[in-house]
């Protein structure tokens, strides 16, 4: 049995996962180091903030820079540094709740879309049904049923991350089962099923992974703008929607109070917008 | 175009029963009833089970969820509750003034994002690349309540140009208007340009990227017109579609943007009829919502239609 | 194979982003070369020089809840209009003695089981038709119907007869004699009896008031003109009144700042320290204050049905922070409902309670009770979120843990009627600053018969009934109020804390501006000086 | 001598790559375009040429940027020129036409208006002259009914028809000088004739030169005058087409003319392909890029780069035993026949196959109509046929990839057309499929390894723990290094990754191989490889193959039988030198036409009529 000459195979190093080698360059570096930062700062909240984040004292809106409070205080006497760190905290957990229900939900019935054509239909009338109502409105209602505290906010902002995901990954699957690949498989005797997990997800996953960074971002908007409408987390817990509402009737007299919700949500946002540009650049490549 | 349009029909159709079934339930679920809030304070048990026989809110939910449908078919919509008026009045006044807040907005979104995208993809100077950059992130990362706050504190109070807040319609005095409007149209818009913003501007990169442009480019065509004669047209459709989402944000972001700059739109109505309760307003209200933005979607989809013509020849 | 091509063209030269950005800028120099400027027209015309008052200007008027048509014959959230547009019988000075309005003089007879009214003459509505006694007779009738929710129902429901002398002359029998019959006539305003449908449907407003309603659109306002027929001669000065819904406190604010409205009572206490530094506004307080915040205990909860342990929450809060941190100082910290203007007033009821963790906590010991766990319900608007901190604060200080519940103004106010509120909650309440027996017969949380707080004493109910039918003045009645006062400070189910201040922010121009008890607005001798 | 119309010295290009090092893509190329000449360009993948043709109008790619060398044209020095003087040579003075007419052309805009844009950018003001000249464009181009089509979108146009307008725009700035890049390469035979033809005539009236890339000899022997071969980024032999064609000086022009299957070269007969891969260009290069896979190769190959030099008055040769041997390399040893066995008993067969695809709108579209076939064991049935006579539907209806509208299909005589799950299980194990595209049919997520045991997973072949000991076999069976299991198919090259392919084909022990153009996407020099491989498993294995293509002389290379299709029907079988030497059925005589033959026109026989074929 003769055999051509052994071709040897190109020389090449183990290549990264993609994700790995997107992260990597400048711009998700520094975007993956703004993030962490601001994650940092809400683990460690209860180690940094020298007060308890509802604790009164008779010393209203103090400067920044007073002895003991490093941003002054509040209309109510209360350390902001301690409010702002427990305030990404309380935000980080809301968040990272809402947002991965949200997408598992979404995922779920994308797949059950492209199990069946009739479930096909009716998940995308779903999805345009969650699109078309009007999101602070239902936000209102949704906490009015259930109470206030983190339960409706969670849910509230799953729900506007169902269609985002749902949409994306059932055009994927669509794209992805077109592939020749994937009739390679089933020509291969593969089953539908493990098709459906080991060829046709993995390699739809990659816009998926995209919108989880800018789902957080909408994630963040939503929560402030809950807390403003009144409807946020259950009070006196800070969030970083809530202690930006309560410094509003001070932003004249008092702008430090606004400052440093600010600052931080600016600083999560960006880092959540460079790290989406760098996946989204390596994924197109 | 009509074969186009009586197929996407039914499931609009099917959309819209859904929202209703769904505005109908929510308000059930949400406690306190219109009777309850109508009875003041200080009302007995008694005037409060009068006002509920008056307002027929003991009749079984099928009943009630018929009688408002049959309304909305032959076009009473009845009295509101609790807020006074007829609901249709109510309506008519708010939708006015939300309709001319949307619009103003969705001129900013238009040229704000037009003008993020174009510069953010075609740039080669780093100073443009950063402004862009620094107002996208701020347009997202600030909330419209800060923005309109801060607008309002500048712009009306420091600087006294413009109105704090209020409405003057636009049919009636123009250039009054223009002044009511400029603030609460630009601070709805901003989270919506910077999204649109990054869109068009991923959609002309990868544009750009393509085969026609390089036989463009060797046919000796000047860069500025390959990218609005050839990149643009091509970038536009799916930035026509996305645009009709944002019109859905816009509506459902109103009821923030109105309490700041108290504009009697449809978004403080529904926030004031949900405090209330008053039932046929709030569904009312978001039926119409829905109903504006299924539409927008066929009108929008259309038009993507329109622009490319590969799919309108299909 | 050929590598893939992909050209970047160098940037659109300058034109192409000068087009892009133009399309922004033509928006804006639009609105600001606007030939007429929003802000000036808005402004109130600078009045000319002239030695009296002068007529003429348009007064706008910042509200933060707008007007509610179905509750118009009720006390809610906004009822400046109801003195602009209709006019009550009598009116309250400063120390409570009703002066003439609508009805010129009265005379109680037999004991006090009857009145007789002499009405004005040569009064006409808005429409033409002139004031006579049946609209009287109307307006008691219309107080009685439960439909109109009318919180000073059971004194109207004291009048079981009407005796008409000629058109201008009344007697109306009383079922038993009551001393707040000057309260009801504050309150009840004399609207049209042929149109009350439509005012209660928001559609016409027929009344005899200073100035006549032309359009009320709803979520924005009202618009009123001057009511030239009106029965006091050259009066009103203004030309007309617009009040404007702004229900966010910062715009509310800015649009007094800005000069856009000239005057409002809906400022929150944290934003006045703004409004102070800022010319040509000027900041006034009625001693009659704005109603007071108190902490509701529900007395069917364990361990709360112990007076005891409601004291020691009473000892517990510090009234003077609240005072200072929620109400930025404009205000009262006081243990007792009564405002300064009420003849209930005594200071020792004010400071019966004080800031004395120590003594709470030993006063809980005492009832066996170290540490509790308690929910505590509150709207959850920015003031009241505010309180319930401060409360919940406190509380924590002396062993009381409270779980806080906002709730939407709706639900709240389902509770508080249904009776069906949790251990604790803070609410504000009115009806204090009128006669003392009024309170505790029509204010929901102090009410005899029916009080959420579940509280029910014999001794209460006869004292609050005595006061009600006893005569208003004199030193059985002060001795009944004093009583009044003892049972509410030692049962201690309703905690006032502090008494909202009534704040007026004006225009420094703006002269002549009265609140009647009830905050009807009197702008009949409002003026605009320059 | 007149100056040269282009001229071109020392060309260096240099890209940066992604880990940051610096990719040499050419090196030192240097040559000469007189008015109205045809140069071609010839080379594989990686070689360069389309690098060199877009440095010459400054298009680079990415971070691609000329290090070296002058590009003068008329004299004028075009490396330095500012982007204005650029934009005017573009267009008017060097026009350019691209590999692929589906996606060169923009959707979004009519025909037209394409003309119309180019027209405008170089100065034509007046709108009803640009229309005027358009509609000349396309009737020159041979566009039917121009003045209708100006208003019609690219989509409503096929292959060939799109190339000819990027013809027409290309020369609508007359230009002196026409790049064509691969023009006929991603279209059929016949169509790709008759663009050459058109090229030809184009050259001719209006006296532009032309400069044509390819990859195919054969394009080379009928269009162009001169030919520039080139390697490893630069040029390593250059002389009119007749003599390199026909007397090649360099080895590697001699090996890829070897590796060009003949469609004159009777079936059975083994190609000879070049022995290992191009080289990696990131890699610094000592000595001649060819030395490590040239059979000729001296010790000083390795140390000294070979300049070009002049071997005879008008051929010059980049090699140092070429230039001293002075006369031209033996020619290839005869093609050696293939000992393959006799082809057994009949395996598959499938009788009167109907298959029709419904598109959203009414028209459906019949991809087979009534198509019928044996296959014996041990057989190799060549399928040929332009794109869209349904060839790759047959495929993958034959190995049960999509259903079959009507018609029967026999597997050892036994009827499998619509079997239940658990056949279609059994049969699918015994028909197993090769595909086109490399790098489309691999999944990139999973390792060479998983995408080979796939099929013994799926079959349950062997237990868990001994499956890498077979995948092992597999790669070393396709000629793979076993250790290249844990690696993604991304770092692998397009013939190694068909390898891949064919290991996972032949996991589950199939009876039946269908090939669906295994080697169309592949360099000819690698083509060779993998036909040879496919030939060595058939004989070893005794399986029954399919081969489909739509190069008739790989076909007749490889098959015993041949069936000839078209829109949807066989038009002819038979057996495959008898079908190629005495064609029948008047379609399969004109694809026959069409074929390019590596040999130089002057030797080739009169070409038979072609007849009218479809666009």
């Amino acid at each position: 049995m003769t055999t051509l000459a052994a071709a040897k195979p190109a020389p090449a190093r183990k290549p990264r996962h993609p994700y790995r080698a997107a992260l990597a360059t400048a711009r998700g570096r520094t975007g993956l180091a703004l993030v962490g930062l601001v994650v940092l700062a809400g683990l460690l909240a209860p180690l940094l903030a020298g007060h308890g984040p509802t604790d009164q004292s008779a010393l209203a809106l103090a400067g920044p820079g007073t002895p003991g409070h490093p941003l002054g205080t509040d209309d109510l006497g209360r350390d902001l540094l301690a409010r702002l760190l427990h305030g990404i905290r309380a935000d980080l957990g809301i968040i990272a709740v809402a947002v991965p229900l949200g997408a598992a939900v979404g995922c779920l019935l994308a797949l059950a879309a492209a199990a069946h054509p009739v479930a096909d239909t009716v998940v995308q009338r779903a999805f345009d049904l969650i699109l078309a109502f009007p999101g602070l409105i239902l936000a209102l209602a949704v906490t009015a049923v259930l109470g206030p505290g983190r339960l409706p906010v969670i849910l509230v902002i799953a729900l506007a991350e169902v269609p985002a995901f749902g949409r994306l990954l059932r055009t994927g699957i669509l794209v992805q089962s077109g592939r020749e690949y994937v009739t390679a498989a089933r020509v291969g005797g593969t089953s539908g099923g493990r098709i459906l997990t080991r060829h046709i997800l993995p390699n739809a996953a990659d816009p998926l992974v995209v919108q989880i960074a800018v789902s957080l971002t909408v994630a963040v908007f939503l929560e402030g703008a809950m807390s403003f409408l009144g409807v946020g987390v259950r009070p006196p817990e800070p969030t970083l929607g809530a202690v930006l509402s309560q410094s509003m009737p001070y932003l004249a007299q008092a702008p430090h109070f606004a400052a440093g919700p600010l600052v931080t949500v600016t600083t999560l946002v960006l880092g959540l917008s460079l790290t989406a540009e760098a996946l989204n650049r390596e994924i197109r490549r | 175009m009509r074969r186009y349009l009586l197929r996407r029909l039914p499931s609009a159709l099917l959309v819209l029963l859904a929202a209703s079934f769904l505005a109908f339930a929510l308000l059930r679920l949400v406690p306190g009833d219109p009777a309850a809030v109508l009875a003041g304070p200080d009302a007995s048990p008694a005037t409060e089970a009068a006002i509920r026989e008056r307002l027929g809110l003991d009749d079984p939910l099928p009943a009630q969820y018929l009688r408002w449908i049959g309304g909305l078919l032959t076009g009473d919509l009845g009295p509101s509750y609790a807020i006074g008026g007829q609901t249709a009045d109510l309506i008519a006044d708010g939708l006015g003034a939300t309709v001319e807040l949307t619009l103003g907005a969705l001129l900013f979104v238009v040229a704000l994002g037009a003008a993020f995208g174009i510069l953010g993809a075609t740039s080669r100077n780093r100073w443009t690349l950063g402004t862009v950059r620094v107002l996208t992130t701020g347009a997202l990362a600030v909330p419209p309540f800060v923005t309109g706050v801060l607008l309002v504190l500048v712009f009306a109070v420091l600087l006294g140009v413009l109105p704090p807040g209020g409405r003057v319609p636009l049919l009636t005095a123009p250039d009054l208007g223009v002044q009511y409007l400029l603030l609460p149209a630009l601070c709805l818009a901003l989270p919506s340009a910077a999204v649109l913003g990054r869109y068009l501007k991923d959609g002309i990169e990868r544009t750009l990227a393509e085969d026609h442009i390089r036989t463009a480019t060797a046919a000796g065509i000047a860069p500025r017109r390959l990218l609005w004669r050839h990149a643009l047209p091509n970038a536009l459709p799916p930035v026509v579609t996305l645009l009709g989402m944002q019109t859905g944000h816009l509506l459902g972001g109103a009821v923030l943007v109105e309490a700041i700059f108290a504009w009697p739109g449809l978004g403080q109505l529904a926030e004031q009829a949900l405090v209330r309760r008053d039932y046929p307003v709030v569904q009312d209200l978001l039926l119409l919502l829905v109903t504006v933005f299924v539409l927008v979607q066929l009108l929008t989809d259309l038009v993507h239609a329109r622009l490319d013509p590969r799919i309108r020849w299909e | 194979m050929t590598e893939l091509y992909s050209s970047t063209p160098s940037a659109p030269t300058r034109r192409t982003t000068l087009r892009a950005a133009g399309g922004g800028t033509l928006l804006l120099g639009l609105g600001l070369a606007g030939c007429r400027s929003a802000v000036s027209e808005a402004e109130a015309p600078a009045g000319k020089a002239g030695a009296g008052p002068r007529r003429g200007g348009t007064l706008t008027v910042a509200v933060n809840t707008d007007f509610t048509p179905s509750l118009l014959f009720a006390q809610s959230g906004q009822s400046l209009q109801q003195r602009l547009i209709y006019n009550t019988l009598t009116r309250y000075d400063d120390r409570l003695r009703p002066q003439p309005e609508l009805a010129t003089s009265w005379e109680y007879v037999e004991g006090g089981r009857s009145v007789t009214l002499k009405l004005r003459t040569g009064v006409i509505y808005h429409d033409g038709r002139p004031f006579t006694a049946d609209d009287v007779i109307f307006a008691v009738k219309n107080l009685q119907n439960p439909l109109r929710a009318a919180q000073l129902r059971a004194t109207a429901a004291a009048v079981t007869g009407f005796e008409k002398r000629g058109d201008h002359e009344l007697v109306l029998k009383l079922a038993h004699p009551v001393n707040n019959l000057f309260d009801l006539f504050e309150f009840m305003v004399i609207a049209d009896r042929h149109s009350v449908e439509d005012a209660v449907s928001g559609k016409r407003l027929n009344g005899t008031g200073p100035f006549e309603l032309t359009k009320w659109s709803p979520g924005a306002g009202l618009s009123l003109t001057r009511n030239e027929k009106y029965w006091q001669p050259g009066r009103p000065y203004l030309d007309g009144v617009e009040i404007r819904v702004v229900p966010q406190a910062d715009a509310l604010l800015s649009s007094l700042r800005s000069g856009q409205s000239q005057l409002s009572f809906s400022v929150p206490g944290k934003n006045l320290a703004v409004v102070k530094s800022t010319p040509g506004l000027a900041v006034s307080e009625y001693s009659t204050g704005g109603g007071a915040y108190y902490l509701g205990v529900n007395t069917t909860v364990a361990p709360l049905h112990d007076k005891t342990v409601r004291q020691a929450l009473a000892w517990g809060i510090d009234r003077e922070r609240i005072l200072k941190q929620v109400l930025g100082g404009y205000g009262l910290a006081s243990a007792t409902p009564w405002p300064k203007s009420s003849p209930a007033f005594t200071e020792a009821g004010r400071t019966h309670y004080t800031y004395d963790p120590g003594k709470a906590r030993e006063l809980l010991r005492s009832a066996g009770h170290t540490r509790l766990d308690l929910p505590l319900l509150h709207v959850n608007l920015p003031g009241e979120t505010a309180v319930a901190e401060a409360v919940q604060y406190d509380l924590k200080q002396i062993g009381v843990q409270v779980t806080l519940q906002p709730t939407d103004p709706a639900t709240a106010q389902k509770h508080l009627i249904a009776q069906t509120m949790p251990g604790l909650w803070t609410m504000g309440h009115g009806f204090a600053q009128v006669q003392p027996s009024t309170l505790a017969v029509s204010a929901y949380p102090f009410n005899e018969a029916k009080n959420t707080s579940r509280f029910r004493s014999a001794a209460y109910t006869k004292v609050v009934r005595d006061a009600w039918t006893g005569p208003a003045t004199g030193a059985a009645a002060n001795a009944l109020r004093q009583r009044i006062t003892d049972t509410l400070l030692d049962e201690a189910f309703i905690i006032d804390l502090v008494i909202r201040g009534s704040v007026q922010v004006s225009a420094a121009k703006l002269r002549g501006v009265t609140l009647n008890k009830f905050s009807y607005l009197n702008l009949d001798d409002a003026h605009l000086v320059d | 001598m007149t100056t040269p119309l282009l001229e071109v010295q020392g060309l260096d290009v240099e890209f940066t790559t992604p880990g940051g090092g610096s990719l040499h893509a050419v090196r030192d190329v240097s040559f000469t375009l007189r008015r109205g000449e045809t140069l071609a360009v010839v080379g594989e993948s990686g070689s360069g040429k389309s690098t060199t043709a877009l440095a010459l109008l400054r298009m680079l790619p990415g971070t691609g940027r000329i290090t070296g060398g002058s590009v003068r044209l008329n004299g004028e020095e075009l490396t330095t020129a500012g982007e204005e003087r650029l934009r005017a040579v573009r267009g008017a003075r060097i026009g350019m036409v691209f590999q692929d007419p589906m996606t060169a052309l923009n959707p979004v805009l009519t025909i037209g208006r394409h003309l119309d844009e180019v027209l405008r950018a170089h100065g034509e003001r007046d709108g009803r002259t640009r229309r005027a000249r358009a509609v000349e464009l396309l009737r020159l181009v041979g566009i039917p009914d121009p003045e209708r089509r100006l208003g019609d979108h690219p989509h409503r146009f096929s292959g060939g028809q799109r190339q000819r307008v990027l013809i027409a725009m290309a020369l609508a700035g007359e230009p002196d000088v026409l790049l064509a890049d691969e023009p006929t390469t991603a279209l059929d035979a016949t169509v790709q004739d008759q663009i050459l033809t058109l090229l030809g005539e184009l050259t001719r009236t209006t006296g532009t030169a032309l400069v044509l890339i390819t990859h195919n000899m054969g394009v080379v022997a009928r269009a162009c005058d001169r030919v520039l071969v080139m390697y490893g980024g630069t040029v390593v032999e250059d002389g009119p087409t007749a003599d390199v064609l026909t007397r090649p000086r360099h080895p590697y022009t001699a090996g890829l003319l070897a590796a060009v299957p003949r469609l004159s070269a009777p079936s059975g007969t083994r190609l000879t392909g070049i022995p290992g891969t191009p080289p990696d260009l990131a890699l610094p290069l000592t000595g001649c890029a060819f030395a490590a896979r040239c059979a000729l190769a001296e010790e000083r190959c390795h140390t000294t780069a070979p300049p070009l030099t002049a071997v005879t008055d008008t051929v010059r040769a980049a090699c140092l035993p070429a230039a001293e041997r002075g006369e031209p390399l033996p020619p290839p040893p005869p093609p050696a026949k293939i000992d393959r066995p006799a082809p057994g008993a009949v395996v598959l067969t499938a009788e009167g196959l109907r298959k029709t695809y419904r598109s959203r709108g009414r028209r459906s579209f019949t991809a087979l109509d009534g198509v019928s076939l044996t296959l014996a064991a041990g057989e190799t049935l060549g399928i040929v046929g332009e794109s869209g006579s349904g060839k790759s539907t047959l495929a993958r209806v034959l190995a049960h990839a999509h259903p079959s509208d009507g018609g029967r299909i026999l597997l050892d005589g036994e009827d499998v057309t619509r079997p239940g799950r658990k056949e279609l299980h059994a049969v699918r194990r015994r028909v197993q499929m090769v595909f086109q595209d490399p790098y489309a049919s691999l999944n990139p997520r999973m390792t060479v390894g998983e995408i080979v045991a796939e099929p013994l997973r799926a079959f349950g072949i062997g237990t868990p723990a001994d499956r890498a000991g077979r995948v092992a076999e597999l790669l070393r069976l396709v000629g793979l290094d076993p250790a290249a299991a844990d690696r993604h198919p991304r770092s692998f090259s397009g013939g190694q990754r068909q390898r891949v392919g064919i290991a996972r084909a032949l996991a589950p022990g199939p009876d039946v191989l269908i090939c669906d153009e295994p080697v169309s996407a592949l360099d000819v020099s690698v083509q060779a490889q993998i036909v040879g491989l496919l030939t060595d498993l058939q004989r070893d294995l005794g399986l029954a193959l399919v081969f489909i293509a739509h190069d008739l002389a790989v076909v007749r290379q490889v098959s015993h039988r041949i069936a000839v299709m078209h829109e949807g029907r066989v038009v002819e079988t038979g057996d495959a030198d008898d079908l190629c030497e005495h064609p029948r059925d008047p379609y399969t005589r004109a694809l026959l036409a069409a074929a390019p033959e590596p040999v130089p026109l002057a030797a080739v026989r009169v070409p038979a009529p072609a007849e009218a074929v479809s666009a």
